[in-house]
């Protein structure tokens, strides 16, 4: 088991948002999250990285920080730095080595834009930007909020693919995604 | 420690993404201190008398207006979250996020500050003082203004307790410090309150990364 | 022009220090004027050049 | 050249590239001989002055420095206004060109006039109204130069600086009339009284003379700077 | 008209909701004019002449930390966009701005000024030319700072740039400021500056909002 | 014609993104703007509201603000106002009555938040409360920049609706979107 969730209560400004959150998730393995605006789901996704403390339950498995990566609505690119060294800056922060940053940005079709402050890119480049951290440090599981949010059709199949990769090479997801997701192989879904 | 590192050359870096950035603190300085002898009647010969609260002033107001941002920003575009859940401890990441902001925008004036001393009739000596006091006073200057700009992210309910929480840690900075250019100034020893400096700066730099570290991660909770 | 090779021309009455002085200082501001752009032109027509050719 | 041509090379950045070439060659070439004459005129011909001595023979350097100073922000302030109000790049330029050399001037009449004040006040510096409002102008200068470089974007970068240059703009009157307005050890004018200036004329014709060496050799300067600008800009390729 | 009530009313309803905001610069202000005379050596006779240069530059220097901020919150999260679409001159809009700007970061230095000089020693009669010269003082001082800081906005630091663009602005204020209140420590009739910082004042007033438009407008392209 | 665009050209940072860009809106009419990530949507949507000064063509008939409605990637919404205040103040400062705030927060389904300051909202609720600035304040052209990007499945329906009727009453839209949208009445595409 990647993860183990145990009767999780969310809490977010004294409302009780989700309770009784039960899952587990092993390698190979994806669960997208679901649910209407406001149901809670960046709140337990939060919970579960250890950014917002759950009211009751337990999580397990994500103890040390690099198990997982997490991806939540802001991407965590400053503005004035480009591309490259935005990506750089958090491979060294996480301790990880620099060589896969040109292959993540291949991959995520940035090529051309890699030297441009990130504040000149578009709303999809940027987010592009953001998922290319998950390529440039290796982590066996991530925890990604609306992944899709800005891109366009090529960058949705491109997260796909890259998923497909991920959960083959043995990692787990938790996505949460308005959109739909195609039927992979070891995805399940959770209804909020 | 590479994680330091990292976070202490991006501080860098982004300093230096403009050509004139390393000027501004200097003029920055040049110009706060050029202006106080502007509100004071022509050719005093008092003037000599104020230069180290001035340049204790410049300091301070630079600790404060270049440190306003450091946390912000990074909490605002979702760095600050990334950044508690990499393999560091946070206190660790600030730290080096204060000392390149000290570096940057505190050093300078540090260094400047004698020359303005001179120039605003201060002795060889006394302005000698004054630099050894504002090497160390900038310092605890800065972690205080990262703590404070820290404590207006994660809190900002506490905002109104700032001066509380604040105050008194900066009144003995600015006592000792311009008490240290006096004594110079004065002829007597300036040793006991550069100590005191020194002593000040060791405990802030020990101790308010922690506390920012906590202070910042109340702006998640 | 024989008044250049005087003692007294160069002593300024007494003002040397301060009338050379500013008479340097103008010739450093005006060095510099002249300089800067003139390698700066340099520097961007040869930019413009490489990046023609390449 | 018929005055269309001409105000269309106002507007134009090629045209203008050249039409610099062109000024900027003349301005430079007439700058030798006036300058010349005013170092001779000034330093050899005029006579010493009754009250100063030789000493007084920095206002050949001060004074057309200081009024470079003020002409050149006027400039600065007028080119901003017409790169706004037409939003013309070649403005723009002129603009974020000339605020260096306005700096440079500026810096040279507060060097000089502290170089002076040492021998007939006493003393480098007084805290009195022009010598203040001319440390301020160079505050101004510096300003301009140092918001243009921290804009990334160069048009954006010569806009804010010709709004900045604009409302900066009333200190050149503070600066002039400084010593009308509050009494100051500085001189008061006397040789921009016309009509009857207070200067001998052997005194005075060097000075205006130098006043004009100053002008075309910053004409010079301007519009090499002004090329630079364009070429930075990249608005000019040369095949 | 009505537009320019809803901008300067949402500015006062904000200032309502973050004390902080409003806080830092009021007590800044406490700061440095009660520490400033602790620089100096204790009962020092020439403390006095310096106590308008105090109290200005004090002012100064607070309302720089409050002005930071006036455009850039509206700039990051598409406020300022939405304004400039709206069926009304920009220019009335950012007059609201910042006449509610002042309001709540500047009218409570002016307030506080005469307090802190006569802690300072000043006589009651100066006292009230201070918060006089004050009043018109910081309410010229807003819209030159309002306007240095909307050429800013969106610029990573921006903080410490501010006060190198306006300080220069704001020095004529500065020395008129501190001459009224000179001279009414000297028994001499302070009219005249006031005079003067009062036509500033309006001259400001009309005219600033139409250059911090442009400048704001040009922000975006 | 509430919209007539000629020969636009568009660029960014000194390069030209798009050219020739021609098209007309009649009332009852809308257009999807689509094109991958990068392409000028936004840039596009930013010259014809007069944000951004195009390099060339003309656009006629948004001389005049109060014609037309433009809604960005950022939501326009002050965090620490609440989201009534926020519409409050958009209609004030619009010179518009604020009979529609009301009406406006019920069809987004906003009605539970609508005291709660906008910091508090989530990604989803913020968008909600961006689109409900269309019905408080009724201009007859709307300039939506991925107008769906973090709504849910139910948003998205709601928005559809809204579009619909806007259309009805003779009003007319132009929308940049990643997703496809049903096929309307009145509905073209520009593929950028
Ligand atoms: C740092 C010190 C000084 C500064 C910053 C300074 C600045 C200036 C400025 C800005 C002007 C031009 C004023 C205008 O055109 O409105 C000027 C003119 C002049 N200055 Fe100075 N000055 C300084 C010292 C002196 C000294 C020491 C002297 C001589 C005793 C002097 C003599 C003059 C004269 C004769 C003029 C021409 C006045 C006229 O006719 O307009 N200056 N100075
Ligand atoms: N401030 C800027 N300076 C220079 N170039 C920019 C700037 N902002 C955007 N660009 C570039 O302009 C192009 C168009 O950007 P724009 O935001 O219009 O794209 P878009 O079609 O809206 O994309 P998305 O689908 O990702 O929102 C992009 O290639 C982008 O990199
Ligand atoms: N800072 C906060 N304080 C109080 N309540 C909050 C805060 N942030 C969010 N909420 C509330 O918590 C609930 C869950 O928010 P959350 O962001 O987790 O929703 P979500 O499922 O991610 O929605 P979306 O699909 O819109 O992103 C919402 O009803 C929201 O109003
Ligand atoms: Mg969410
Ligand atoms: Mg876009």
């Amino acid at each position: 088991m990647l993860i183990s969730v145990k009767d999780l209560v969310v809490a977010r400004g004294g409302r009780t948002l989700l309770t009784g959150i039960c899952f587990g998730l092993d390698r190979e393995q994806a669960l997208h999250v679901a649910g209407s605006n406001g149901s809670g789901k960046t709140s337990l996704l939060e919970s579960l990285c250890g950014l917002r403390a759950p009211e009751h339950g337990s999580v397990e498995g994500l103890e040390s920080a690099d198990v997982f990566h997490w991806i939540g609505h802001k991407n965590a690119l400053n503005p004035a730095l480009t591309v490259v060294e935005n990506l750089r800056f958090w491979c060294r922060v996480n301790n990880a080595s620099e060589d896969r940053i040109e292959n993540a940005l291949d991959r995520l079709q940035l090529r051309a834009q890699q030297h441009r402050a990130c504040r000149e890119l578009s709303v999809g480049q940027r987010r592009r930007a953001a998922l290319a951290r998950l390529l440039a440090v290796r982590r066996p599981l991530w925890l990604l909020d609306e992944p899709l949010s800005g891109l366009d059709a090529g960058g949705v199949d491109l997260f796909i693919e890259m998923l497909k990769a991920h959960l083959a090479l043995g990692g787990a997801a938790i996505i949460t995604s308005h959109q739909n997701l195609p039927p992979l192989n070891g995805m399940r879904r959770l209804q909020l | 420690m590479s994680a330091l590192k990292a976070v202490f050359m991006r501080e860098l870096q982004l300093a230096a993404r403009s050509r004139a950035d390393w000027a501004q603190p200097v003029f920055f300085y040049i110009l706060v201190s050029l202006l106080f002898p502007l509100g004071v009647a022509p050719n005093s010969t008092a003037l000599p008398l104020f230069v180290p609260a001035i340049l204790w002033m410049g300091a301070l107001l630079a600790a404060l207006l270049g440190l306003e941002r450091v946390f912000r920003s990074d909490f605002e575009d979702g760095t600050l979250e990334q950044l508690f859940l990499a393999p560091v401890p946070v206190s660790f990441l600030v730290l080096g996020k204060l000392l390149a902001a000290w570096l940057v925008l505190g050093l300078p004036l540090a260094l400047l500050s004698p020359l303005l001393g001179l120039l605003l009739g201060l002795s060889m000596h006394a302005a000698g003082v004054v630099m050894l006091g504002l090497l160390l006073g900038t310092l605890s200057l800065f972690f205080l203004g990262g703590f404070s700009s820290a404590l207006l992210v994660g809190l900002p309910r506490a905002g109104v307790l700032l001066p509380v929480l604040v105050l008194p840690l900066v009144s003995p900075i600015l006592i000792f410090g311009a008490g240290a250019a006096r004594a110079a100034m004065s002829g007597s020893s300036a040793e006991a309150p550069l100590y005191f400096l020194a002593a000040i700066a060791v405990f802030c730099i020990c101790l308010i990364p922690l506390a920012t570290a906590t202070a910042l991660r109340n702006a998640f909770e | 022009m024989d008044k250049l090779l005087t003692v007294e021309f160069w002593q300024m009455g007494g003002y040397a220090l301060y009338v050379w002085g500013s008479y340097g200082a103008a010739l450093l501001v005006f060095v510099w004027n002249l300089l800067a752009p003139y390698l700066k032109q340099r520097e961007l027509l040869s930019r413009e050049t490489r990046d023609q050719r390449s | 050249m018929t005055l269309w041509t001409w105000l269309k090379s106002l507007t134009s950045p090629p045209i203008f590239f050249a039409l610099a070439q062109r000024l900027g060659f003349w301005f430079g070439l007439i700058s030798i001989p006036l300058l010349a004459y005013g170092l001779i005129g000034g330093l050899l011909l005029a006579p010493p002055d009754y009250q100063q001595g030789e000493g007084y023979r920095i206002i050949y350097i001060h004074v057309p420095a200081a009024w470079m100073s003020l002409f050149i922000y006027s400039l600065m302030a007028a080119a901003g206004g017409i790169a706004l109000i037409w939003r013309i790049k070649v403005w723009e330029c002129v603009l974020t060109a000339a605020a260096p050399i306005g700096a440079s001037f500026t810096a040279l009449a507060l060097v000089t006039g502290m170089l002076w004040g040492k021998p007939m006040w006493g003393t480098y510096w007084v805290w009195d109204a022009r010598l203040t409002s001319e440390l301020v102008l160079l505050f101004l200068y510096v300003g301009v130069i140092v918001l243009q470089q921290s804009i990334a974007d160069a048009r954006a970068a010569a806009r804010a600086c010709a709004l900045l240059a604009i409302v900066g703009f009333v200190n050149v009157p503070i600066v002039h009339y400084s010593v009308e307005w509050w009494n100051t050890l500085h001189q008061g004018p006397s040789v921009t009284k016309f009509g009857k200036p207070t200067m001998d004329a052997s005194m005075l014709v060097p000075l205006l003379v130098m006043t004009l060496g100053f002008m075309s050799f910053f004409g010079h300067v301007l519009m090499r700077r002004v090329q630079n600008e364009l070429l930075s800009r990249g608005e000019i390729s040369r095949g």
